[in-house]
């Protein structure tokens, strides 16, 4: 039987909580597709939430999950992914709404915000529950991809963000 | 400080509860609700309201404008609103998330939804919010990636 | 499974509204909630008469009483409630640790408080509660030594 | 200036977590008294939570700060001390409203329920509430004050355990 797969994406804050779900993920039977990051060096949120989502859009992962030290930025740049549903909760009751109703793809935690057993239940109940489809869901989840702008030369494209990489390495951005 | 509000029925009482407390604090309100909205309306009412009000989200000051949707579960509208180009919406239901989305994220609006965030600590995280400044600095790096994303 | 049921004011319709959902699941629910209670006074109706139920929380069988407490802030209910010999109780506001309080603590009760819980996830964490076995085990070591003090 | 002390405590489940908050603590400027445990060795949350909660009452302490994976555990034994009125809190909201009105003095929280920076916010402010006297106020604090039974041997008694710690060790306790 071939595993259902999860592509995970997580910012150098909260390295050591990924870990910890991607084991969990694995003992439980799923594959996981890491996308990073995979240390503590500094980095950028979009970066693992653009190729996180996209695995999921892509039908190379069944769900996604990112994390951040609030999910906040993370889930954002994930949700901006076209076809991403994207649910931030801090809650198991949210994550059953958000996959029944919106038929979401992507669970989002805020890795110092939630405990790694929370998180862990959180994402279990995410991607065991089932969407369920009516006309009302149905209608919510187009009226929701009609807000999705054109993106011409954003999915797919892992040199995306090079300019403000280029501008960050230049020290562009700083405190 | 405008701040920007909408709620769909399930968020109306919490929301004419926190106008009451935001007017008594000296915010000046906007309530965007209307009958019959669902949270995509809601949450793109306040969406582009804010953005109108912010030079798309790039006015981050004190003052600056932010909007606060609350409808039953907060994490719809919140998938709703960053749809939207230039937004940055956070679903919160804790104030330290409250506060590091405006401080880290500039986060142009939060959602909150009634369903699991009870009715002090939903004050609590509006008020965390908008009293938060924006850091700016690193975090800008982040924010220009985001807002490229269409 | 009998449930045992306290509110004060703060807490009466959540409660109400748990009783509704916990009768079309078949609970027996046994309400000790009355005109004039403090949270005091309800924390120590549920946890006594729990205990009475349980032979001082010593069955923690399936079909074993169990407690829950709503009011205002959950945490003072808690606070009241563990002075009690043999009480072991847990605030919850999220559906993790209502499940791994029985499981693990064996929680006689637990309280739930509306100004922080959401009427939704409040009946979440009351059914992952109740639905929970008790694991027994390295765990009664634990139970034993709480146990210990008056 | 004398720093102020707090008194924390865990089980081996959230030792990592007890050493950030640990490392926050005296970052901000408190003097920390760590009660244990200090690593991930198996052992039982009563003993760290009776510990915690006893320098506070005793006075060495101002306040007490105690985690286990869902905090339920030793925040009931702490509570079991003496004059020691713990809260157990997920939200920053519940821990003021326990330091004004109930003059709270330990604070309990979910290692693995919350999150570290959460659970930073949740101290901070925890120990930096004052507490609001008024008569009500007072009123509740005597009432839950009046529900502690007599305490023979149990104050400061490091041996009160024993008998449990013999039997688990002789393997009377097992899964």
């Amino acid at each position: 039987m071939e595993k259902t797969v999860i592509s995970i994406g997580n910012d150098h804050i909260v390295t050591d909580i990924k870990e910890r779900i991607t084991e969990h993920l694995k003992e439980e039977g799923y594959e996981v597709i890491d996308n990073g990051t995979y240390d503590k060096l500094r980095t950028h949120y979009p970066i693992y939430g653009k190729k996180t989502a996209e695995k999921v859009v892509s039908g190379e992962a069944k769900f996604g999950v990112v994390l951040c030290g609030t999910g906040v930025g993370i889930s954002s740049s994930a949700d901006k992914v076209p076809g991403a549903r994207v649910a931030l909760v801090r809650d198991v009751s949210e994550a059953v709404y958000a996959r029944k109703v919106l038929n979401a793809n992507v669970v989002a935690v805020g890795g110092h915000i939630t405990g790694v057993d929370l998180i862990a239940a959180i994402v279990d109940k995410f991607i065991t529950t089932e969407y369920e489809k009516t006309p009302e869901h149905d209608a919510w989840i187009s009226k929701i991809d009609a807000l999705e702008g054109p993106k011409p030369e954003q999915t797919g494209n892992d040199h995306f963000f090079d300019e403000f990489e280029k501008k960050w390495e230049e020290g562009y951005y700083h405190d | 400080m405008k701040v920007v509000i909408g709620a769909d029925k399930d968020g109306a009482q919490a929301k004419d509860d926190l106008i009451k407390v935001l007017n008594s604090e000296g915010y000046e309100i906007l309530d965007l609700s209307k009958e019959g909205q669902d949270f995509v309306d809601v949450a793109v009412a306040v969406a582009k309201e804010t953005l109108k009000e912010t030079d798309n989200g790039k006015d981050k000051s004190e003052e600056a404008a932010r909007g606060i949707v609350i409808d039953k579960w907060g994490t719809d509208a919140f998938m709703a609103a960053n749809k939207l180009k230039y937004v940055i919406c956070a679903n919160v239901s804790d104030e330290h998330s409250a506060r590091m989305t405006r401080r880290h994220n500039g986060a142009l609006m939060i959602t909150l939804g009634t369903a699991v965030v009870g009715p002090e600590l939903l004050i609590s995280c509006a008020q965390a919010y908008l009293e938060a400044p924006f850091d700016a600095g690193r975090h800008m790096v982040r924010i220009d990636m985001v807002n490229k994303m269409a």
